[in-house]
């Protein structure tokens, strides 16, 4: 086996992950704490997407089209926090599901309004659009490094946030235990408020940085939004430990899965009929971890409760 | 007197703790059996083990003469083994009636018939009023369940269980949260009771278990450590030293 | 607070409903609208699937995120056979119910064993397999789906390719199965699965097999989402992945919970009002899904348990005055 | 009393048609939203400029545009082709870009007997034994632009290709298409979800199967993308990319950027052929929308083209479908493209040439004619047209 096309795709799943772990960690946390399940989470990350695309158009700096995202998105969602999903804490599933539904569709409408139905393409910035060669022969995009790097390094400030700091504790145990935190009387609204803002703040770092490589669309959120329910359904929900876990595994375990599958079934099949079937079982495959880690383990790999 | 309930061993663990630790016990046919001990004896995992709302790690659990260890709960309903919850579980949307019904219905053969409503089968209406009055509800059948009293709703419980027709009743703290008045008119109620069916009583009452029992189990710790009429627990040193002193001195 | 377990099919309403859904088509004749019939008929198989995916929320307390994947099995069901040359519907149809009642119970099967959220998340990672396994399947069409050549033929003399013809077909089934949905929550069955939704611990320590009742609910409801996919797939003439993408479970849930969770007409309603508010604001504006979007939200903040609960609320202050 | 309104109406119906129509309804079904979004948006303004040349008419009759948006989707096309024919009664349908979407619709317009002008999808199931007396095609056959393609990197003698295509009945005909005219070694051929933005799984494989060239045949955004991350991975500097002209068309290299510069591609029609209509084609449609045409808009342009001839032809009685057919089959305008004539199957036969991606007068790239590698070409499905 070629040692090159391993070690790419061991970085694509990373790269891949570590975006997915942006989008997970946020709605883990939401998920945890306010036992709310949030269908519209995946618009945050569009909107961040559309906000660093009208940021990078006016400005030309990358740098700025981010800060801005990051801000914008924390400050949109916080809105809809206080305005709307604020009274859907107490409700049952069924009224979240339905309310964050119709947020999601607004969403959607409200983009198309503003930038249109054509996608927007996003490009990297100049020095960055180019390959690094890694090894002798192994050339990788520099843009795709400088997604794992920052994916690295907002994981590891995270963790550092929720491990070491008093909000971060009080963040986890609220995700362990609601009623625990209502009773150490923290300002409870706030501290929801500012998490919700933070989680918006995530989504839009994950779509100004997948803009670029993919492209800034309406409905952009949807699938993504789906990839991040089974990462944090694998990993635990309510752990920010159990969201990275869940998202490295979902982002190697599907890219890889492109790749070997493809390549075990040409063992057995024809070349039309395995490259057919492999991508497809590859995106089937993670959900089948997921209905199997619900089976055998259905509090997730990390759980955050008990 | 017959044994209608037998333990031999059941060990039930959570992580390192053993809730349930090795315990033997019986339960002969007819008599009131009260199962007492401290916060944290271990009572509701061991009705748990017995009624099957949990599997043990160990051991077995024996009613009227079979082996119901690995049975399901419904599975031990059916043979005449059912328990009452010391939170009281009932179906607080529904009316009182409503729930009668739905605890009637179930000892009536399968509930897979899609066509005919059950108001068709008047048995099962006639069956249910007639619950209620037994534990004197009958007033308040069209009754909400979650806007009873809470002595009412505790009396409403007991019938949900009774209407299967047990064998043996598992009434977990059927006085909980109870007034003295209410306590009493419990009491009375599972007197009656006591004339048809077998009754094991978990319950902190003292003053109803000394009462009601024929005989008292202390679990303390997971394990059973006296079992006997209520004048040897009474007089038992070991349960007094390890539990009961002044709350038995008191009821005494 | 309080919650009745019957559910009448009152003649009173049901009756000129009936009526009118009879009298549509040739109304439509006379003011020479066909295109209304076609939306019709399209209303009238959401109506059927959105009410069994009620008895399943609304009657059985189970949150299934993934009803879409029983209308996308019946309806590929029926696709498959005539592409393999199978086109009476006789045949294509029962196989439809048959395929998404099995689909039902191996899925139930497993996600049954889970509570909650978990059971939402796990019913949409079942539908999003199936979802998958089309998308794959591409002697079938694979992404782009399977077009049907024409619609199952019924009998010799019934055209199915006429609007009108078909409308009337729909009609029968959807009355049929509305019917025995009516009959079902009101039987002992009915009245389990409901005590299951109000409180399943206590339903298992009164002696129901509480799991086995649910599995049957859910297969039963599987399967009629498999018939609607056989009428839907016949409308379309086209058997697509998208039917089974989790939007599609997203918007039949969305149909229950605006049509009015666990109530008789719930389904039903949510179908009429979700693809009428689609169809008005279409001809509108292209920017129809924040219609509907700020309509759901309304209905959540406003009238939280669906719009049915604007007539309940009506219904019993007649009942209490 | 029903039953004589409906027999009332039904005669007042059966008299109209004795009337030439004094105003036509297009439905225009397209891809406008999402990533090939640009792609349904060229072919509508082709059409439209079209329209406005002839004053808003089609064939001397006032032309009314209903345009529906497919988002790339069969099940929503299907539901919209529902509407246009049945609510808003069209006369024509055209615009559709996906192949998906074009046979997902095509059954419902060919009962309701009704004109499909395709102004880009023409799979191999309409052309060969599935062909049919109501569908036209201004733009080629699927196959068309591979099998040049196919030829062109034959000729250039590269021995081994790694074929990329998204899964959908027009990703296999290019590939069929390629592989007719391609006799080399074709290493793998990938199928990628259609809609697919993230390639680093395939540009993986690529990389590690070290063919001489890459065909891909990648649509709209898909495209876009792709060639963006071959270039990021560097894979430009091992490997030749080649690709059907719309995947070097003047959108993608807006979006794209420098990296195109010298990137061939197979179409057939450029910009800069050299034919009266063309020229004044691409001089109004850069004048009214700023841009330079690609190959949709000259197919969406021509497409309009086809219908004022024939409603010309019949002098707009468009009820007389027979006449109506006959006018089709004449093409009697000037196509963008130079003369062409239908096939049986009512597909052009047409030249297909070679187009590089060079810097333009004024600096910016753009596709420069190179040469002509298929002269008037026959589809190979023809044959098998049995037109009724």
């Amino acid at each position: 086996m070629d040692l090159i096309l391993i070690l790419e795709q061991g970085l694509n799943g990373l790269q891949f992950g570590l975006m997915l772990f942006l989008l997970a960690a946020g709605l883990t946390l939401v998920f945890g704490i306010m036992d709310m399940i949030n269908l519209a989470h995946g618009s945050l990350y569009m909107i961040g997407a559309y906000l660093a695309a009208l940021v990078l158009g006016s400005t030309g700096s990358f740098l700025l089209a981010v800060c801005g995202a990051l801000a914008g998105t924390a400050a949109i969602g916080m809105l809809i926090e206080i305005g709307i999903l604020r009274r859907l804490y107490a409700r049952d599933h069924l009224s979240q599901v339905l309310a964050t539904f119709a947020l999601l569709l607004i969403a959607n409408e409200a983009m198309r309004i503003l930038f249109g139905s054509q996608s927007l393409a996003l490009n990297p910035p100049e020095v960055l659009s180019g390959p690094v060669e890694l090894l002798p022969g192994f050339l990788y995009p520099a843009y795709r490094l400088l997604i794992i790097a920052v994916g690295l390094a907002v994981a590891l400030l995270l963790y550092l946030l929720v491990a070491k700091t008093r909000v971060g504790m009080l963040v986890r145990a609220g995700a362990s235990n609601r009623e625990m935190a209502l009773a150490m009387g923290v300002n409870v609204k706030a501290l929801f408020t500012a998490v919700f803002g933070v989680g918006a703040a995530l989504c839009a770092l994950a779509g100004a940085m997948l803009g670029p490589l993919l492209a800034v669309e309406v409905g952009m959120g949807e699938s993504i939004l789906i990839l991040a329910f089974v990462v944090i359904v694998i990993g635990g929900i309510g752990s920010i430990r159990g969201a990275l876990a869940g998202a490295l595994i979902v982002g190697v375990v599907d890219t890889l899965g492109r790749t070997l599958l493809p390549m075990s079934l040409r063992a057995v099949l024809p070349p039309a009929v395995a490259s057919n079937l492999g991508p497809s079982l590859a995106s089937i495959l993670i959900y089948v971890l997921m209905a199997g880690v619900l089976f055998w383990r259905p509090q997730g790999l990390f759980p955050a409760r008990g | 007197m017959a044994e209608l309930l037998r333990l031999r061993g059941l060990v039930k663990r959570f992580g390192g703790l053993a809730a349930t630790d090795g315990v033997d016990w019986s339960v002969a046919q007819g008599e009131v059996h009260a199962l007492i001990g401290p916060n944290g004896a271990g009572k509701t995992t061991l009705v748990h083990l017995i009624s099957g709302a949990s599997s043990p790690d160990a051991g077995e659990v024996h009613f009227a003469g079979s082996d119901v260890t690995r049975a399901s709960m419904h599975a031990r309903v059916r043979r005449g083994l059912v328990r009452s919850y010391q939170v009281t579980s009932i179906f607080r949307r529904l009316s009182a009636l409503d729930n009668a019904m739905l605890a009637v219905q179930a000892g009536r053969g399968s509930s897979l018939r899609f066509w005919s409503p059950p108001q068709a089968d008047a048995g099962i209406a006639r069956d249910a009023r007639a619950l209620l009055a037994r534990v004197g509800l009958d007033e308040r059948a069209d009754v909400a369940a979650g806007t009873l009293a809470h002595g009412e709703q505790r009396k409403l419980e007991v019938a949900l269980a009774l209407a299967v027709r047990p064998t043996l009743l598992l009434l977990d703290e059927p006085m909980a949260g109870m007034g003295p008045e209410e306590s009493q008119r419990m009491i009375e109620l599972i007197q009656r009771l006591a004339q048809e069916v077998t009754i094991v009583l978990v319950e902190h009452d003292m003053d109803a278990v000394f009462k009601l029992a024929h005989r008292i189990s202390v679990l303390v710790s997971g394990r059973i450590i006296a079992s006997g009429e209520p004048e040897e627990i009474r007089r038992d040193a070991q349960v007094r030293r390890a539990y009961l002193g002044e709350e038995l001195g008191r009821a005494a | 607070m309080g919650v009745r377990l019957d559910h009448p099919l009152r003649s009173v309403v049901a009756l000129p409903v009936l009526i009118a859904l009879i009298a549509f088509p040739l109304l439509m004749q006379v003011i020479d609208e066909p295109f209304y019939v076609v939306l019709a008929s399209r209303i009238l198989i959401f109506a059927l699937v959105a009410t069994s995916l009620n008895l399943l929320v609304g009657f059985g307390g189970m949150v299934s995120f993934g009803h879409a994947a029983f209308l996308g099995a019946g309806a590929y069901v029926v696709a498959i056979l005539m592409q393999h040359g199978v086109t009476s519907a006789w045949i294509a149809w029962p196989a439809a119910v048959a395929v998404a009642g099995v689909a039902a119970l191996l899925i139930g099967a497993i996600s049954l064993r889970t509570r909650g959220v978990y059971f939402i998340m796990i019913t949409l990672a079942f539908a999003q397999m199936m979802y998958f396994i089309f998308v794959s399947l591409k002697a079938y069409g694979g992404d782009d789906g399977l077009p049907l050549p024409s619609r199952s033929i019924v009998a010799p003399a019934l055209d199915l390719s006429s609007d009108v013809a078909f409308y009337y077909v729909v009609l029968a089934f959807v009355l049929l199965g509305f019917f025995l949905f009516a009959r079902l929550v009101n039987s002992r069955f009915g009245r389990v699965l409901q005590g299951i939704r109000e409180n399943e611990t206590r339903m298992e320590a009164v002696g129901y097999p509480v799991y086995r009742y649910k599995l049957v609910a859910f297969v039963i409801a599987g399967a009629a989402a498999g018939l609607g996919g056989a009428l839907l797939v016949n409308q379309n003439e086209l058997a697509s992945p998208a039917m089974l993408n989790w939007p599609q479970s997203g918007m039949l849930l969305t149909m229950v919970i605006l049509g009015g969770v666990g109530f008789l007409w719930g389904g039903a309603i949510g179908a009429v009002v979700l693809l009428l508010l689609e169809e008005v604001l279409a001809t509108y504006t292209i920017h129809w899904q924040l219609g509907v979007g700020l309509v759901l939200l309304a209905v959540v903040l406003f009238a939280p348990n669906g719009l049915s609960t604007l007539r309940k609320s009506t219904g019993a202050q007649a009942r209490d005055g | 009393m029903s039953r004589f309104i409906v027999a009332l109406a039904a005669l007042l119906l059966s008299v109209c048609p004795l009337h030439a129509a004094e105003k036509i309804k297009v439905g225009f079904l397209s891809t406008m939203s999402g990533p090939s979004a640009a792609l349904g948006i060229d072919i509508r303004d082709g059409f439209a400029l079209a329209m406005q040349q002839n004053g808003g008419k089609l064939g001397g009759l006032a032309a009314e545009l209903v345009v529906g948006d497919d988002q790339q989707n069969a099940d929503t096309g299907k539901q919209l082709i529902e509407r246009l024919l049945k609510k808003d009664r069209v006369d024509f349908v055209t615009g559709i870009v996906f192949t998906n979407v074009m046979l997902a619709v095509a059954p419902a317009v060919f009962d309701a007997q009704t004109f499909l002008i395709s102004a880009n999808a023409t799979p191999s199931q309409l052309s060969g034994e599935g062909c049919s007396p109501w569908f036209f095609s201004t733009s080629w056959q699927n196959d068309g632009a591979h099998e040049a393609a196919g030829k062109y990197i034959a000729d250039k003698g590269y021995s081994s290709v790694v074929l990329i295509a998204p899964n959908y009945p027009a990703g296999k005909d290019a590939l069929t298409g390629f592989k007719r005219f391609y006799k080399g070694t074709v290493i793998d051929e990938m199928y990628t979800k259609l809609g697919q933005l993230d390639y680093a799984a395939e540009l993986a494989q690529v990389r590690a199967a070290k063919p001489q060239a890459v065909y891909i045949f990648l649509p709209g955004g898909m495209g876009v993308n792709f060639i963006k991350q071959y270039n990021a991975a560097g894979l430009n500097r091992s490997m030749v990319l080649v690709g059907p002209g719309f995947s070097a068309d003047e959108d993608v290299i807006k979006a794209v950027g420098e990296p195109m510069a010298g990137m061939f591609n197979t179409a057939q029609w450029a910009h800069d052929l050299d034919n009266a209509q063309n020229k004044r084609f691409v001089a109004d449609f850069r004048k009214q929308y700023g841009r330079t045409p690609t190959v949709y808009a000259s197919q969406g342009y021509d497409a309009a083209q086809l219908i004022d001839a024939a409603v010309r032809g019949v002098k707009g009685k468009i009820e007389d479908k027979a006449a109506l057919r006959k006018a089709f089959e004449a093409a009697d305008f000037p196509s963008v493209r130079g003369d062409f004539a239908f096939n049986v199957n009512h597909v052009p036969i047409q030249n297909y040439y070679l187009r590089q991606v060079v810097k333009g007068a004024d600096g910016k790239l753009t596709n420069k004619l190179v040469s002509t590698i298929l002269t008037a070409h026959k589809d190979a499905y023809a044959a098998a047209c049995k037109m009724k």
